[in-house]
């Protein structure tokens, strides 16, 4: 429309690679509705721990079902993003990432009590645990936030825990937290998201350490195979 | 519980391998951001210089030294900190670290566009800045190798709308210097650059610069203007010495 | 998942009237894109009449052409959106609608010199001129807003006219904005947009009488029947 | 003042929809002042619940008698506004919508521990539960953020009902707000404010679980059947 | 107050820097207030230039009178801050110091016709050219703004002394300003104040060509020894 | 005219030259503020670290080994990067650049005063961290000279208000880890640092920071306030194990 | 509802002074509206200086006659504001204040060309130039800020004036805004907004001297028994 | 300099004014300079009353002499003032007038229990209560956002007492507090700033409350009469 030809080129070509990329967008933002979703429904099935000790074992079985449903997601997502542009669109999937990260711990510590590795938790959602170049692949940072929101609702658990009259789980939390508390000190973190959560973390551990304290007191604490 | 649990945790905790190699990773990106961002600006002060060159001459003899002076320089960018940004992100993804480098690719940019327009007339596109952007690289074992600094196509567009302002201010001065031409062949450049800003859709940043490129399109227009309104009182047939009351009416 | 079936209903009706919403608004959504690009190609269309006097008629036509495809959109729009829900989704095509009034505005008046009606805009985008009957309309504040973006638009090809050498189209262009701007000051805005628009006015006003100065002092100024 | 006939009409024409506008608006915001003053009176009156048991029952009677006066004031509201218009004006009596959601349902929760639903609210406040008849009607929005408003005022129940002594109410309050949280946990929400209103729950729920944590671990809580 | 005697000690001392640093202040603003009036009265001295030719002589002379007063400001200035600190307090005299650069290049350009020096106005405010560590300067920033501030008025001058019939004055006015234009064209501004400033400069380059053209073509341009 | 002029303008007009020898002070100016901000940025990052490095501690012992490292890493700024920007200043006024060093040395202060705390229950004053940034320089002649980096007291300041901060994730750490003295100290601190604060007046940047430390304040308050209610229900003779019930009422 | 009998006291009178605050607002605020609305029919009226000069006497007349009207008005407001309050409500009248000295001063100068004083301004709106005796005055900041607004209209004349062929006018122009200069730059002026406003008064005199050296460099400037 | 008589006679009469209100100013900035510094005194001195409960009591004495000083600063405050100009340089004393009201409303508490009326505190300010008689007074707006910082004051010393081992305290804090709150809801605020601290109460009664609750619960709360 513009008579300079070469300029012209220049904003169609550009209008081109801008429309590219709101496609691509689309499909994404469509795909994160989908897993999004997923995610969300896990959450609500978790939330039996927190009043049912017998729900546990089959909401964890639930939750893996859903993983599975979740891995198909990634799958698609890692097929629609050219290698070199993960960072590019990060934000789309940026807080489901990290709620997945949340939720597959937390459903791998109450399994077996261990911590899911970064390397687990990747493999879980079918993508690579390293960051390379180019490529779709479970951010570090990610998978660090939602450690931090795994420890929140394990604070949560140890309260409610009690309630249910469960006195032993409190005191596996704390171990597992305290673990978690001593590898996040020694990160460098800068002002941003993470920081921000991290500092949560003391008041988490805090929490839990008064639940403990409570049960000692009143000797209701379990003697452990360690002390 | 807290203590017990922090004393008693082995130095060889699987928990805390973990977050030792993340420490790592951490450290790692942190580290390569900073040195990205005083690469960028090393680009950037060194970019706007060369902006500032590009506008201080006057004649056409200086200008053909400037624009061989600036030559050099963009040479001296390419070679150095640009080359440095591609060997620094080699191994890492590049857009992880956008936002550390894209001030410096905006403003060279600016000079680059700005330089092509008065050495060419044309302005240099996307791929051809990105070829320019490509090197080859020897390895210490012999082996040589590629290796291109990835620039971003929106760092590329944002350092034209920022070209905007500078073909503005060539333009006007071109005016004080006599020389026409320049001034309304810059004008529709603007003009051409605005109407192609106005028919792109779905980018804020640029959206955002839309109001500016518009100031810009309305004072160089104001420029000729100027010059027409005044070229237009005096024919050339009637640049005689004259007495002023023949103007009347 | 939630056992208590009244609570369940409550939520599950609401959620169904969320999608609801949000299928209407993702219609909205591509519809605006749609009409939203078409506007944005007159608008490129019509950069043409700055620089090149011949092109202005081509490019009212090719402006004609677009305002049909629009109007086919905003037959769209009308039928996705109740009757009673105009306002409550008007701002995703405010802007579309006063870019529009803007455009079918100058090119009525590129055309004939006189100044399209609320009615003809209307007519031309197929839409009604009057709230009350249907809920979907023209809403004056939309198509004066427009009138405000010409009257810019037309001090800016009061200057360009004059570099081109055409010493008359200013001096049209004055008397049209000359009498606008009196119909403005009839008005006692309260809203806030509107106003700020308004005292732009004030400047393109400005602008064109230093245009018209200009021409008077130097002599260029056509003779017309008037004077 | 203006010369041109075509002009004047268009610009006079305008005025006059702008002063109707200004008008109708004048009498929103004296009916909104009107029943703004009783909703206040209302929260007031419901302060007692938090220092005294034996107010609770006449507190809610009050109550009663001022959501009657509400009513004809919504009745007012709903004759004032064009059927078309119900979201152009809707921002003036959101708020006090909201709070009169939740003081309603407050209330009822107060006199037979169920929860009010959509219908039950609007019907007190004698207004259409429904969109799609009438224009005005209790947006579900409004009723539900008045929901997530008395949880809030729940979960400080909660903790002032302990230093009354009375260590039943906790119980029932946790059991309601759990099936209102796992309601809530249903929806996919997009809308702003009501996020985050909801963001507030988790905070709530979790003051609540550690009020009757509290009772549980000092052997306070209540047997209930249930358990 | 504090009982920790150390933190009380930190927070008395910065008091009492603090105190310090006020007091200073308060001594800058009363000079800076005295030497503000000097200026502005020698700017409506200066004004006279517009109007009235004979007047420019006694106008330099009173001007002169009155740096004679700015010095005595500028040595009180000098000795009320301490060495180091120049910079610390340089926003409160910033746009002073401007001005009288901008009028001591003004009025050396009416006496003489050449371009003042930064060493000259610095000696004829009684301060030193250099910026070294410590000490009382006139900084080059200012200096430089000073001339850009005084194009701007020679601007003026041009269009006014064609006004008043003197033909001359434009071309010497042309001559100098061009000489500095080239000037500034060798220096790399930042985005600052400074670059503002000169982005003004080419405006009243392009206004003073434009009257030299008027001159040129209606033949009233005085000829030149050069020409 | 214009062009004219700009031909006929010699090459050693002295116009020019005062234009020439003013580019030269520009460009130091600006090419120094680059390198300050560079060095400001290098003592931002490594202060963060070893902010975080004094978080990190939880047993004594490990403590002692942290402060250690901590002095070390002082140590490399102080002859690196802080000694740089005093050499960098020898010879231009401070001031004018301070606002390329202020965060790099709040950054630092911050850091630097928490660790005086931990190694000494003491916060460093203004003076002693002014002494550790005196430098003895050996000339290449042999001649010695004394080198001093300016830092500004209302940086030291803002550091401070930075380090009440800290000082409330190490109390609010301090109790999960069951040392609640240091948690009441921390306190202590915190309080008598937010009551030094409300008693400045005359800086407005200080002012904008007080509703920061205020809230610091509040949250450490908190904090002890939690022990000590933990602690009135449990008075130690009864730390006995004990059913529930007895603990009723 | 409170039970403290001293508190209820305190915060029920508070609501009275509340109230009568509120209803005093409201008194202003339909006074205002009122003026407001004459003030803008003015400045409508004297639009018709820019193009018809044979219409400036009878707008000059209807001006005096909605002068009239607009005493009245302030003849409310003088008693509806008590003698103290004159700076608690100022912001509501101060704008419109700002526009009747503009519009009184402009239509003096179009009638006897000469300067409106600040007691002559008063005086036509029926208020007290002096603040001493009685609260209600007309504030000389509201004056000189009128004055300026002058400035920019006459500014806008004299382009217009020579659109029209009136070479006389601008002259006039010149020589009284000179003087309005000249006073102006007396004033060491604090204030933000009347230094905004002084600010913009640079930019009116050079269009206005411009327009005189057009007139001049060809030969179109009237002799004056002056020059 | 302006030759025009009587325009110099307007401005310089400006300029007299001009600095008048300067003077007065200058005046006002000393004065709250002052008070400013008294005030920030006492706030350090009341800040024992947060670890140190011996200390409280002569940290009122101390509290009560520096009242004294700032009843004679705001004797020259009044003095300063002209009658009808209360509200011209209210903003200079606003913030600092608040404080004191909080002050002296914390100190009587700590003293006596009771609350300060807003006459109390005027007198101890040297000041009237009432606004109409004389200009100068205590405006009611800044006693009751006095009130508002006490309150804050006091949550914080409730939680600091429990620190302290004062279980009673928190108990007082919490009936007066709640007494202040129930007066609060009374008002119907129109005020930004005032609404704005009245909206933090909410968080400090919550606070409060919670507080009384953990007391409660472990078995601390005081027997009191009441109970
Ligand atoms: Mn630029
Ligand atoms: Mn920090």
């Amino acid at each position: 429309m513009c008579e300079n030809h070469l300029i012209n080129t220049i904003f169609t070509d550009f209008q081109k690679s801008l429309d590219g990329e709101q496609e691509i967008r689309e499909v994404i933002r469509n795909i994160c509705k989908e897993i999004g979703q997923i995610s969300r429904e896990v959450t609500t099935v978790l939330q039996v721990i927190h009043h049912n000790e017998a729900g546990i074992g089959p909401a964890c079985l639930k939750a893996r079902e859903s993983f599975e449903k979740a891995r198909e997601g990634y799958g698609k997502l890692k097929e629609a993003i050219p290698d070199t542009d993960y960072y590019k669109y990060q934000e789309h999937w940026r807080n489901i990432t990290q709620r997945y990260c949340f939720l597959i711990a937390l459903t791998i510590w109450l399994e077996k009590g261990i911590l899911a590795t970064h390397e687990t938790v990747a493999e879980i959602l079918g993508i690579s645990a390293e960051e390379e170049k180019t490529g779709f692949h479970l951010d570090i940072e990610d998978y660090l936030c939602g450690l931090l929101q795994m420890c929140s609702e394990l604070a949560r658990l140890a309260v409610n825990s009690v309630t249910r009259g469960d006195y032993d789980k409190p005191l596996q939390i704390s171990k597992f937290v305290m673990e978690l508390n001593a590898g996040f000190r020694l990160l460098n973190l800068k002002n941003d998201h993470l920081r921000k959560r991290f500092d949560v973390l003391k008041y988490d551990v805090k929490k839990i350490e008064e639940v403990v304290y409570d049960l000692s007191i009143r000797g209701l604490r379990p003697k452990t195979d360690e002390q | 519980v807290a203590r017990e649990t922090a004393i008693s945790l082995p130095a060889d905790s699987p928990v805390l391998a973990i977050f030792r190699a993340a420490a790592l990773k951490l450290n790692d990106r942190q580290d390569r951001h900073e040195r990205l961002v005083k690469l960028s600006r090393d680009i950037t002060i060194e970019s706007k210089r060369i902006i500032f060159l590009l506008h201080s001459a006057i004649t056409k003899e200086s200008q053909e030294k400037t624009l061989k002076e600036a030559d050099e320089r963009f040479q001296k960018l390419i070679k150095g900190p640009i080359r440095s940004i591609g060997l620094e992100l080699e191994n890492s993804p590049a857009y992880l670290h956008s936002r550390a480098v894209t001030a410096g690719f905006q403003e060279y940019i600016e000079a680059r566009t700005l330089y092509s327009l008065m050495a060419t007339k044309q302005i240099i596109t996307f791929p051809e800045v990105v070829k320019e952007f490509s090197y080859t690289i020897q390895s210490e074992d012999g082996e040589e190798r590629t290796v291109v600094t990835m620039l971003p196509e929106i760092d590329y567009m944002l350092g034209l709308t920022d070209l905007t302002g500078e073909l503005m201010r060539k333009a006007i001065n071109s005016i004080s210097s006599g020389d026409s031409d320049e001034c309304f062949q810059a004008c529709q450049v603007v003009r051409d650059m605005y109407t192609g800003f106005l028919g792109i859709t779905g980018n804020r940043l640029l959206g955002k610069k839309l109001s500016v490129t518009r100031a810009n399109v309305a004072k160089v227009e104001m420029a000729v203007y100027a010059l027409r309104v005044r070229g237009g009182e005096a024919p050339p047939t009637l640049l005689l010495p004259a007495a002023p009351s023949e103007w009347e009416g």
